[in-house]
């Protein structure tokens, strides 16, 4: 089959009839397009990648098949990357071309439709978190995180150099914090947690003058929501340190505000709302307080008005970025995750604070009936500390690979943190298959 | 008219610790929040999105940005619920996504000529500095104490603050009259503090750095690193590729060469190809086939295969995988310098840019810059603004000359037309950087020369008062940045405190 | 501005016989016709869509059009490649389709109060159509010869039309005062040769048919059977029920009531519900349960077992499933009418249809027809205009007086929202037939309302000026058709003849 | 979880608050909603229909297992519900809520978008069929066909009261026909095949002067290409009956086009241009010559001017339509096929007439190809005529039903016509398995 698009030779979607094509050479008065390239032989490369076109029909068949080897198992899998029923009206209102085929505002009269989408993201955020400032998105969690610690190196008001996060840190979010901090004179060093939480005494141990950065996560890692937030904070208060809490949003419904607890920078995983289970693709929550907002990295989008005294919205402040302050800019950041923020704002919008708070609740309590259920079974135990649970929690058995791998076999996917833990993490995607794991875990443990 | 804001629509507090399963002292006592039915919703964002240009609506020509048609099966292939799964799955369940993972750093590292890719930089900055850590890593590994990076002064500014993230300091290189490198300056600027030299080619007007090789050769010499910037890797598909040319290391940008649609800011992807012997510093983990694991340096071993081009027609599946086990797995790279993303990048732009690159093939790539070139030079003959340097290849800078480049622009907006990137780059006054690409078509072309012709024509009052046909008139950025209101709170705070002082 | 047509893109004339396997008496000589690239398609389509009018983006307020929201879910669940099957796979292979088509029977049987349902009429004047010709059958089967239908004069134009192609006379029965049926005007119209009344309630102007059942009396002793047009069933869901009134036949149009989108004409689907002794003459072929077949009528059974109510809540999955073998299997009924389409009708508007009802449940649809009345009454109580009759259902005529309808109906585009139906029904002078639906909230109905009052306030001149911040501007209907142009074809010639004209 | 659309009570799709509910009550001053009904209690209903609500993602959930239950066959099924691969980009341009949620045209102004898709539909259909009227559509090929025979009853040219068609038409054609005409003075008589298509001397016999309507299939529902349409339309043209060709866009492409052979009308099924396989859903064709524009059955839009003298479009001749003309409108037809249509006249222009030749020649080709493979087979005789074949052609075998059982446990789903004829359908969709289905059957046969 042929047609323009369908089977003409060369790109599909360069639309140039041969006509076109040939009347555009003669206007320029060269005979060839290679003509116009201007590069010595020396380097000259001859098309031959050894990659054949192909239809559009078969690329779309071989994928499917490529991603039919994945194995189906249901995930009870979190540890950062979660994910919740995200209503179809996401999917086709974020699919419309005028979102997802746009780019940077950088001409806000004809970009007004998604300048205010973002400023409503930012807004949202906003309550979440009890900061007054939200930026538009960093790439995840983890860069969010990293480049709060650079935020802290920028700051006069911090005059140390030591970031401090728990040593339990998921390796995605420490590897890319070491990696971010490296260019700078900042350091990290870690504080232990007790029963899965943080160790009040061994932060208050930690933070000295030095310390230019503390940060706790709630829920943490694992699971459990960390009680002494407040604490920590005002640890972090003695020594100018910033103090940085890290969180979701559909926790951040539920939860204590950071904002009340003193935490001026909150960063996390905003791809829980509106991103389905995506191979760990994310949305970098970023919020802080006014003093820092000079120095906040990445976009951010600002009422203003048009010539007409309309409302009018526009990316501001953007001497802090790259395209302007070069080497001076706040981070290098240019894009961003903008339509992943456009999809979790839907997503908040949708469910409403009520619908929020109800999914955040569900996330404590199908967490606790199931590890109820899990600690029920001989030679299961869960959670495996005194905490308060938020969507996951660690289970102890004896031989963690083994259950896992039994567990692989009945159809599901849990993490295995040591030889003898393992984590489950229970939403609304897979409570349904609760009942179901627990069975296979008595199975596999009897 | 303009849309009432979500919280105008509705907003609703509630007490989230009423009923809660959590003690008091752990749940926050109000949240208020716009809570939408699903009617109410479609019609907020379905207004909202017809106030936003798109490549849909129309030329979208904003020099290096390169904003071409998304075709839509790469999205149909994205949204396969069978790729919709958890980061941490154990490797030997998700065979599916690594075989993509690894196609794609395959077919990555044959077009730039890179012995080895990573994939996990979720942008084009993300690259750069994973580029730039690369770099570091290989000069800290060999000893050597290095403290510069030479960067053009056309380059991105991504360039320069990426290079001061990786700690480095900015050695600006001006240009030469010709519009390129001026290679004696090179030769002045470059000394044994140079880690490297930040490059893109063809440059930011669009004209191949024809001393690439000597290029190289001074940067080398002087113990230095050679990067190059993928923004411009469009106009040379098949035509010259970086790893050729004497480059080290280099970004790909996927929406700009790959077609991934850039959603009004992101996602985008950054993967990082790099040469041989720093194939040990890339990130971690990696994808390779599961029997390339005994080969020694897997990295180079896997590109070189891939590089052959025999290998791509066919890799589509790991031969390990008959006998139920793993075809691919995942690996850490032996002094890989870590992470710079939580988990894989940005995975659902990954699949489409592998979509994109089997769809076109040899052929269809080759073809993508043809057209690209093409597109830009008839475009720029047929414009009434002066555009310097030239012969290009796939964007060039006309100038605005006496008139401000960014009033010409707004004046553009009422044609129908989203005008180019102005101001930039400095070295010619008054910018308008304009790249077609290759989706336009010769009608299209004059449409948009067109534009700019009227334009330009426009009296400084016309261009002051345009645009008057977009959903907004000229937006006062002074305002917008003086008086920050960057949430809906702000607004009300505003209203308050105005309400207040007129009370009194 | 005018997007051009694709014939004013592109036009390319190709010799389909040149190279063809089949001989050249075979194949056509020239095919002329646009061809487009991908990125011009989806501009093209892109651009008509900004000029098109839909539920999300804003009011649609169609009188007994009933124009509701249409939720996304049930996109996605039409969509399912699990579901895109050939009609001709043997019954076996289908289950999943049999499933919900029987599924779909029942809800419907028992939201209507019927026996037995057919789902193959493609549209709701398909339905009409279907439902009379089983009236017809069932009489001539009976050997009772009638020859006529019926027809309350403020009735949908389909009812006529479908009696007429059904080969019956019309019979039109004039409004009492009260706005509802005469009954001293129908026993007078009634007789031996009357085959059906059509009657749809509430009717047109909202009001319920508080005489339903002694006209049921009135026709049923004639001899003759009542239809119910499903048009307005939105108001009554939950609330009363066509069977229960004493109808015999009714049809369903699924995207009033059920939230189908209309696809800007279409398609649509129009089932048709009968009581028991009307289903042997459904159309061929229905689905039933496997286990049905030997329970003699098993059409009557199904249903009844359906209405009890607790069969819909579990009827999932059919029972003899489990050995392996078909659960659901077609027949053909007794004393079918045969076909009325090629196929099984419209599956995708059907799968919606069933995906809206089980979303909704007992509770959701309550709810449809309690919002969408109260919405009726509260936008009527808001308007400068006389509403004459009253309280209403779902749907009011408001009435233009001394002002023409269809103006106010233009004036009312400036306003940024549709219109209602205009001048119709005709015991109204110059209606303004208004059907907010449920999707509407108190907001939108006092905007709406705005748009009506302000645009009633207009002055006639006003009025004949409007619309002007419309796509276009008002459109010339008597040039349409006084000249008819409707092919590109037919524009060119004008234009050819044109031309030889001014060259003459 | 609950939210405004997740799990409010009553319609997700009513977004009335609690308190505008209140509010709207009272202004009309009434304490329920049930107040305003005023249906007598002898007919209310008490609203339980025992339909439990379900949230959208089980209701997906649930149907998506429904169809699952579907076999996975390798589908060579055609006999007039045809599809061809359809690109994303068709289903990315229809699905935009623009077209798929608006409503029929009846205020132009604002719908200009759809009316010039619906004229740019119409005009591909001039061009494919040669005649100058094509409508904005009917809802299938039966119906279609069924509409122009009572087209030929409403003329007052043709005298006769005889529709002529094939013996073989298919049943869900027939059958509608017999149900159209049912109303009417027609009554429907039928001519035989020899060798899969239409007997000519037969014909010769059958027309008369009572004869009104004449009607061929070219591809014929076995897929044969009717060599003989000039010599019939010549015998209904000689006695002014109407003569009416059925085919499809596809195969249109390729054939002589019916104007030139004599038609009158022409009918049949659009869908195989825009459509995936829909269990029979389609889209009937319609045109005609401009003789009998104002007998048209259904939708016609027109190009006309705007008060600015702008180009613009309406649908026009509606006088025509049963919503004016009540008991004497030339059908009963209201809701269409449009947005079908919209997709049929996309399809066609992604192809172009090259895409559009080229699928109508591999139509023709790999049925040819696949014929002379099956052929090749011990046992098996295919084609089972002497005609060129597009898309399907009838296979000779000694158990018909038992070959076809075969196939189908071997995967493979082929239409069975007889004891001893198969029937099997090559398209763009299938042909990859084509070598697999040959070899089914020389398994199965041997």
């Amino acid at each position: 089959m042929s047609g323009r698009s369908a089977g003409a030779s060369g790109s599909p979607f360069a639309p140039h009839t041969a006509d076109e094509t040939a009347a555009m050479l003669d206007a320029l008065g060269v005979d060839d397009e290679a003509d116009l390239f201007d590069i010595p032989d020396e380097v000259a490369f001859d098309g031959a990648f050894g990659i054949p076109q192909r239809d559009e029909r078969t690329v779309r068949a071989d994928l499917r098949e490529t991603f039919a080897r994945n194995d189906d198992l249901t995930e009870f899998l979190g540890r950062g990357h979660y994910s919740h029923y995200v209503p179809a009206v996401v999917d086709d209102l974020s699919a419309r071309s005028e979102f997802l085929t746009s780019y940077t505002q950088y001409q806000p009269e004809i970009t007004q439709g998604f300048l205010q989408a973002l400023f409503e993201y930012q807004s949202i955020l906003v309550e979440l978190t009890g900061l007054p400032i939200a930026n538009c998105s960093m790439y995840d969690a983890a860069t969010a995180l990293a480049e709060a610690a650079l935020l802290s190196d920028r700051l006069r008001s911090t005059s140390g150099s030591t970031v401090l996060v728990p040593e339990g840190l998921r390796d995605g979010k420490r590897g890319t914090l070491d990696s971010y901090v490296d260019g700078s004179d900042l350091t990290v060093e870690t504080y232990p947690y007790v029963d899965n939480t943080a160790d009040l005494d061994a932060i208050a141990d930690a933070v000295g003058e030095d310390t230019a950065f503390v940060y706790a996560e709630t829920p943490t890692v694992t699971g459990a929501i960390e009680p002494a937030l407040a604490a920590i904070g005002d640890l972090a208060e003695d020594d100018d340190a910033l103090f940085c809490v890290g969180s979701d949003p559909v926790a951040l419904s539920l939860l204590e505000e950071p904002a009340s607890v003193g935490a001026d920078v909150v960063v996390g995983e905003a791809g829980a709302l509106g991103l389905p289970a995506s191979y760990g693709m994310g949305l970098g929550l970023f919020a802080c307080t006014e003093e820092h907002l000079r120095q906040v990295p990445g976009r951010l989008v600002g009422k203003s008005e048009d010539a007409d005294d309309r409302r009018a919205f526009t990316l501001t402040l953007q001497t802090r970025e790259q395209h302007i302050r070069k080497e001076r800019a706040t981070s290098n950041i240019c894009t961003n995750q903008a339509w992943v923020a456009l999809r979790a704002a839907m997503h908040a919008a949708y469910l409403g604070p009520e619908g929020l708070v109800d999914l955040a609740e569900d996330c404590v309590r199908d967490a606790a009936s199931v590890a109820a259920s899990l600690d029920a079974l001989d030679g299961v135990t869960a959670p495996l500390d005194d905490r308060h649970h938020f969507r996951e929690f660690t289970v102890g058995v004896d031989d963690a690979p083994g259950v896992a791998e039994g567990l692989a076999e009945r159809g599901f996917a849990v993490h295995t943190l040591d030889d003898e833990t393992l984590q489950v993490c229970v939403t609304d995607l897979n409570v349904e298959a609760a009942d179901d794991l627990v069975a296979a875990f008595a199975e596999v443990t009897n | 008219r303009n849309e009432p804001l979500l919280s105008e629509k509705d907003s609703t507090t509630v007490d989230p610790g009423a009923g809660s399963a959590l003690p008091d002292d752990l749940t926050r006592d109000s949240l208020e929040l716009p809570g939408l039915s699903e009617p109410e919703l479609a019609r907020h964002y379905t207004r909202l999105s017809q106030m936003n240009w798109s490549v849909e609506a129309g030329p979208y020509p904003l020099g290096s940005c390169t904003m071409k048609y998304n075709p839509s099966f790469a999205d149909a292939v994205a949204a396969d619920p069978n790729a919709a799964v958890h980061p941490d799955r154990d490797p030997e369940t998700v065979q599916g996504n690594l075989e993509l993972l690894h196609g794609l750093q395959e077919y990555l590292a044959t077009i730039g000529g890179m012995d080895a890719v990573t994939l996990q930089p979720p942008a084009g900055a993300a690259g750069e500095f994973t580029g730039i850590a690369v770099a570091k890593a290989y000069h800290e590994h060999h000893g050597t104490d290095k403290s510069e990076v030479i960067i053009p002064a056309s380059a991105h500014g991504t360039n320069f603050a990426t290079a001061a993230m990786a700690g480095y300091d900015v050695v600006e290189l001006p240009s030469g009259e010709d519009g390129r490198v001026d290679v004696a300056a090179l030769e002045a600027a470059v000394s044994e503090d140079t880690a490297a030299l930040m490059l893109t080619n063809p440059n930011t007007v669009g004209l191949f750095e024809r001393n690439i090789t000597e290029i190289a050769e001074v940067v080398h010499d002087a113990g230095g690193l050679l990067y190059y910037d993928g923004a411009n890797l469009n106009a040379l598909l098949g035509r010259a590729r970086p790893g050729d040319m004497g480059f080290d290391i280099m970004h790909y940008n996927v929406h700009k060469t790959f077609a991934t649609p850039h959603g009004g800011g992101g996602p985008g992807a950054g993967p990082v190809g790099v040469v041989e012997e720093l194939a040990p510093f890339l990130p971690r983990p990696r994808v390779r086939e599961v029997n390339a694991a005994s080969g020694g340096d897997a990295d180079g071993a896997d590109a070189s295969t891939a590089a052959d081009g025999g290998a791509l027609a066919g890799h589509d599946h790991g031969t390990a995988d008959e006998a139920g086990g793993a075809a691919y797995e995942l690996f850490d790279p032996e002094q890989s310098i870590g992470k710079v993303h939580g988990f894989s990048g940005n995975w659902l732009v990954l699949i489409r840019a592998y979509a994109y690159i089997r769809r076109l093939g040899d052929e269809g790539l080759l073809d993508a810059s043809a057209k690209a070139t093409l597109n830009a030079n008839y475009l720029a003959s047929l414009l009434d603004l002066e555009v310097p340097y030239g012969p290009f290849h796939h964007e060039f800078a006309a100038t605005a000359g006496e008139r401000d480049a960014a009033d010409v622009a707004k004046g553009m907006l009422d044609y129908g037309v989203h005008p180019p990137t102005t101001k930039w780059p400095e070295m010619v006054p008054e910018a308008m950087l304009t790249e077609p690409t290759e989706v336009e078509n010769k009608r299209s072309l004059e449409d948009l020369a067109n534009a700019f012709n009227e334009a330009f024509a426009d009296t400084d009052e016309e261009l002051h008062a345009a645009p008057s046909k977009t959903a907004s008139r000229r937006v006062d950025q002074t305002s917008a940045a003086r008086n920050p209101r960057l949430s809906w709170h702000a607004l009300e705070a505003a209203r308050g405190a105005s309400e207040n002082a007129s009370g009194e």
